[in-house]
């Protein structure tokens, strides 16, 4: 296991262990570079600081090794992944939000959300470790063969007379049921049922209005989203927005009200114009589409 | 061994050295379900026939004279582990007392695919199944209720049907007599995984 | 501690004398096709249990120093007579089907859960992972892995544990030998992982 070598401050020193088969995952970036699996482990024993690692690009790696697998990728690494991943962004969150004193109930929350997350991702963690060595243990089993042969003819009638416990009708319904097709074991994509909404979109129906009223708050231009996952577009929207250097935040207390400005720019404009123009272009941050068990 | 296992310790790596031919020998031995040639083992543990003929002549007499609960004989051209005869009080009342009366479910499931698909291979139950059901079959024809009954002719797997003591432990006079599976399937229409498990 | 088992001396006709326990037992051993309990070969034997068990360890020890091709192991609360390890490559060759299935990475994850947190219901176990885990319960339950134990109460979910089999595939003789999920905890987050597994 690694351990963090003083003398690296934030640098985390990665000795070559654990098996590093071709097939998992790794991450490279500035602090870490190693297994996804191992970062992980070493953010739940504190050695590393969630907040000094770029989640996006932990995503961006990611997404890039499942598509170099083409149709080979492997369902139960992607959805694991983003379940730590999900947990993860969680914890980043938490801990990027103030902690410097606690005023009130919704600080305190905040920190006991903190740490709920954090003992999430350690019992995550666990169970997986856990379940490492049950597949060890069921390997190891699996070579040692039990006795288990027909008893020996001298024996035999001395067996009790069997007692089936049902009569014929009651068997019926236990036959129905023994050749009752088994269902397939499917992953459930029941929630993942939201209807897509292209970042995009989003942006340019953002410019339109930020372009007329010269500036707006996030509070107000979410204020029709309707659902969650548009406001989640709609913050990446401007996101993309500020990168294109269309708009300036300003937030004047941490957690206050966000206020966004319109700058004109050519360049962002004929981007703008770009984006209305593609239709149907499926973006990164779109709703991830339905995916049936391969 | 100790009585608590230890849960961390490896398995065996593939460097594990392999055991000597007598400790082969004896743990083959062990899962045999039919006396097995001396040219099988031979096989089996790559060695010759006749070094493993006297090696197990060596180990059956052994056994006599440690005392062992088993013996190794040799019969109708084959070897095969069996309780000593001295102990036979003792296995009787196992058997006797110690077995179930009443089948597992698991058995009983097992009996009710090959009631209704004879005749029917292994193969196939398992495959109904999702289980693997060599242990539950033996148990079955231990039992008296299932029996080999052909071969199939392309793969040469064995064929299982039931008894007349099945019939008799069920209170039916033949096969016919077995309710109609249609009468208890459900309504195609209100199939549902939940209404075919529950039994109770 | 029960009280000892009535000791009667033998009734078998005088001619053959009784072997002695070891022997008893090695013979039984022999007949068994799941694990025993000590006290059910307690009552064959007609021995105090505490006598039957010592010796059965005493026979598990033996029979590792001596290199047997067999091995005498407590799983799943009982004994049972296994093939050696280190004799597998030769085993294998002759048991069909031998080889079980593999289970997925997150059918092991949520058996994990399952073990540690029995009885658990299914949206319990969901929220520990993070993921919907119907399906993968249901392939647990199907493989004999898992079973439903009971229903809650206030909810009426169904609660779900490991079984006797999933024990013997394990090796364990009870839950209490899995590795303690503390030791795969940091110190701070193993005392009270109920407050842990609210996450929704």
């Amino acid at each position: 296991m690694a351990s963090r070598d003083p003398s690296a401050g934030d640098e985390i020193r990665l000795p070559d262990v654990e098996d590093h088969s071709a097939e998992s995952f790794h991450v490279h970036l500035a602090q870490f570079e190693g297994p996804f699996d191992l970062l992980l482990s070493l953010i739940a024993k504190r050695q590393l600081d969630v907040t000094l690692i770029a989640l996006a690009q932990v995503t961006d790696e990611f997404i890039a090794h499942i598509r170099s697998r083409g149709e080979d990728w492997d369902l139960d690494q992607a959805s694991a992944f983003l379940v730590v991943a999900a947990t993860l962004l969680d914890l980043k969150v938490a801990r990027l939000l103030p902690s410097g004193e606690v005023d009130d109930e919704d600080d305190l929350a905040l920190l006991e959300a903190r740490d709920l997350l954090f003992a999430r991702l350690l019992q995550y963690r666990a169970y997986k470790e856990l379940a490492a060595i049950m597949a060890d243990r069921f390997a190891r089993e699996g070579r040692r063969f039990p006795r288990a042969v027909p008893m020996e003819p001298t024996f035999l009638a001395l067996l009790p007379e069997v007692l089936l416990g049902v009569g014929a009708e009651q068997f019926a319904a236990v036959a129905v049921r023994a050749m009752a097709p088994r269902p397939e074991p499917v992953v459930s994509i029941d929630h993942l049922h939201a209807p897509k909404v292209s970042v995009r979109e989003q942006a340019v129906l953002l410019a339109a209005r930020l372009r007329a009223a010269g500036q707006g708050t996030f509070r107000g231009l979410t204020a029709d989203a309707g659902a969650v996952l548009v406001v989640v577009a709609r913050f990446l929207a401007l996101l993309e927005l500020y990168r294109e250097g269309a708009v300036t935040f300003e937030q004047m207390s941490p957690l206050g009200e966000l206020h966004v400005r319109w700058v004109p720019s050519d360049v962002a404009n004929a981007e703008l114009e770009r984006w209305a123009h593609e239709t149907g272009e499926i973006d990164d941050y779109d709703a991830p589409a339905p995916q049936e068990q391969p | 061994m100790t009585e608590a296992h230890d849960f961390t310790e490896h398995h065996a790596d593939p460097g594990t050295p392999l055991p000597e031919l007598r400790t082969a020998l004896e743990a083959v031995l062990l899962v045999v379900d039919e006396p097995v040639a001396e040219v099988v083992l031979a096989q089996v543990v790559e060695r010759p026939t006749e070094e493993v003929g006297a090696l197990l002549r060596e180990m059956a007499a052994g056994y006599d004279t440690e005392g062992r609960g088993f013996e190794l004989r040799n019969v109708s051209g084959g070897w095969r582990l069996y309780t000593r005869e001295s102990c036979a009080p003792y296995v009787e009342r196992f058997v006797r007392d110690g077995q179930q009366a009443r089948l597992t479910q698991a058995a009983l499931e097992t009996l009710a695919v090959v009631a209704y698909r004879q005749p029917v291979s292994r193969s196939r139950i398992a495959g109904i199944r999702g289980v693997n059901v060599d242990g539950v079959i033996r148990t079955l024809v231990s039992r008296g209720l299932v029996t080999e009954v052909a071969t199939e002719r392309e793969s040469g797997s064995i064929l299982y049907g039931t008894t007349a003591y099945f019939l008799e432990r069920l209170g039916l006079g033949t096969l016919d007599e077995l309710p109609p599976l249609s009468d208890y399937l459900p309504d195609p229409y209100s199939l549902d995984e939940d209404d075919v498990s529950i039994s109770h």
